[in-house]
């Protein structure tokens, strides 16, 4: 990961640690004040800072600890917000599974990861058991 | 973040003020269902207006607050969802489908009347 | 562990006074559902105060009175859910959502006297 | 298994047979009073009840009769409670349609499982067709 300094990221670029359920809100914001900038509406916006809060939430339970990157992309015209969230957890054992909705071990509703993948528009998990999980998301502004 | 609850004839009537942490949701709903208790509300009005995102976790909370004032007697009403929020809320795939629901505050009071809870 | 049943009026009142085996559970409901017909009540409260746990077996028995009473023509209300145990029902699943609840006694019985049960 | 004396248990141990609908009501009771000692909040104590009774009406349905082993555990800091519901009984033929909630074999409302999970933070089903069932399910003090 190259690294970059505070002032270079102020616009574009935001890294939030997540261990408590109040990061979970400043992540939230974050995102939103980011995605702002990137013209989203506000309809997409609240999309975005709902994505962002499953996510963290799911660090969180599941992992106790990690961290959401928030990042202004832009692939030709099209400006986008890419969310990662990524734990060093025990990892989810079947991705298919996890994905498929109304599917948790924790007794959530398990709306999570699939309904984030359904509010966004590129959606990419990595996880290896005892390794930890990295979702991508990418949200692009039409 | 505390969220104040206010008594009014029969009825309490929470109104969150700003984004809530896990936490309070879990702290709002209980202090909800002690409160009916103590007070012998018969309606319970929790107004969402300020709230910009309500995620899984939030809409089971809230869903579980209704379902345990149920139990004790009376009735939940959520009110003030907004648009984006409900436009979110239903693409996660929530749709708080058991739960009662109104517009605004007075919007829920007109429905706690309706369905008996005033007396 | 025979639960008392006390005949007030047109109503039927049965306190459970400490914790019931499922087959009291079935008693109970057996005991109702016939009293019902022998007094020709209009109106049952089955008090849960003292009831410190309302598990799957115990909360489908108290649903099945209550289905078995309103066929037999009367009005069931669960009154003293704790919220303890309000709270435990709600995360195993349990919500009763059919069955009418009231906070306690003195609201069952304005429950059953509003539904017209008294006459 | 160990063999442990009366006296050395009464804390943090206790056995009770589950074979008729009374038994189910002692394991309750027995569970609360193990799990006041971990300083559980009336709320917990209340989950840890209701768990309790769940799994030793299963083996009471299913099995004809069992047992119930209540354990106070330590790990670190953290007190909690286990619970481990045994019985030589037919066994679970398909676990995971028997943990999804909502499944019975028996006209139950099939919550029994499923929502003995929610309530707990640890939870494991070992079943054998023909061998019997062991639920294993641990509750933390935060
Ligand atoms: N960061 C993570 N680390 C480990 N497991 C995870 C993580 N995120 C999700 N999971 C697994 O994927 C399942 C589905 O997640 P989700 O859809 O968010 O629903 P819920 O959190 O309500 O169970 C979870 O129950 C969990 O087993
Ligand atoms: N101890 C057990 N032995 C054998 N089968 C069991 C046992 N416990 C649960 N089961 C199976 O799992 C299913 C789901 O159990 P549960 O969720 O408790 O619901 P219910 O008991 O209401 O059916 C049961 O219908 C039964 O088939």
């Amino acid at each position: 990961m190259t690294k970059i300094t505070d002032r270079e990221t102020r616009q574009h670029n935001i890294r939030v640690r997540i261990e408590s359920d109040t990061d979970l809100v400043s992540a939230r914001h974050a995102g939103r004040m980011l995605a702002e900038q990137a013209g989203f509406t506000s309809s997409e916006l609240t999309l975005i800072a709902t994505a962002i809060s499953e996510l963290a939430r799911n660090i969180i339970e599941y992992a106790n600890f990690g961290e959401i990157h928030l990042e202004l992309v832009q692939n030709g015209s099209a400006r986008g917000i890419r969310i990662v969230a990524r734990d060093a957890g025990p990892g989810i054992g079947n991705i298919e599974q996890a994905l498929r909705g109304g599917f948790s071990t924790s007794g959530g509703l398990g709306l999570g990861l699939a309904g984030v993948r359904h509010i966004m528009d590129n959606f990419d998990v990595e996880s290896n058991v005892g390794a930890g999980t990295c979702v991508t998301v990418t949200k692009w502004k039409l | 973040m505390a969220v104040p609850i206010l008594k009014q004839s029969n009825y309490l009537i929470a109104t969150i003020q700003s984004a809530l942490t896990d936490q309070d949701f879990v702290q709002l709903r209980d202090a909800l269902v002690d409160k009916v208790g103590r007070f012998r509300s018969r309606g319970v009005i929790v107004d969402v207006t300020a709230i910009d995102v309500l995620d899984s976790f939030a809409s089971r909370t809230l869903r579980d607050l209704a379902y345990m004032i149920r139990l004790r007697g009376a009735h939940t009403v959520i009110v003030g969802i907004q648009p984006d929020v409900a436009f979110a809320m239903v693409q996660l795939g929530i749709t708080l489908a058991d739960v009662s629901t109104a517009l605004d505050l007075e919007e829920g009071l007109a429905f706690l009347d309706d369905v008996g809870a005033e007396t």
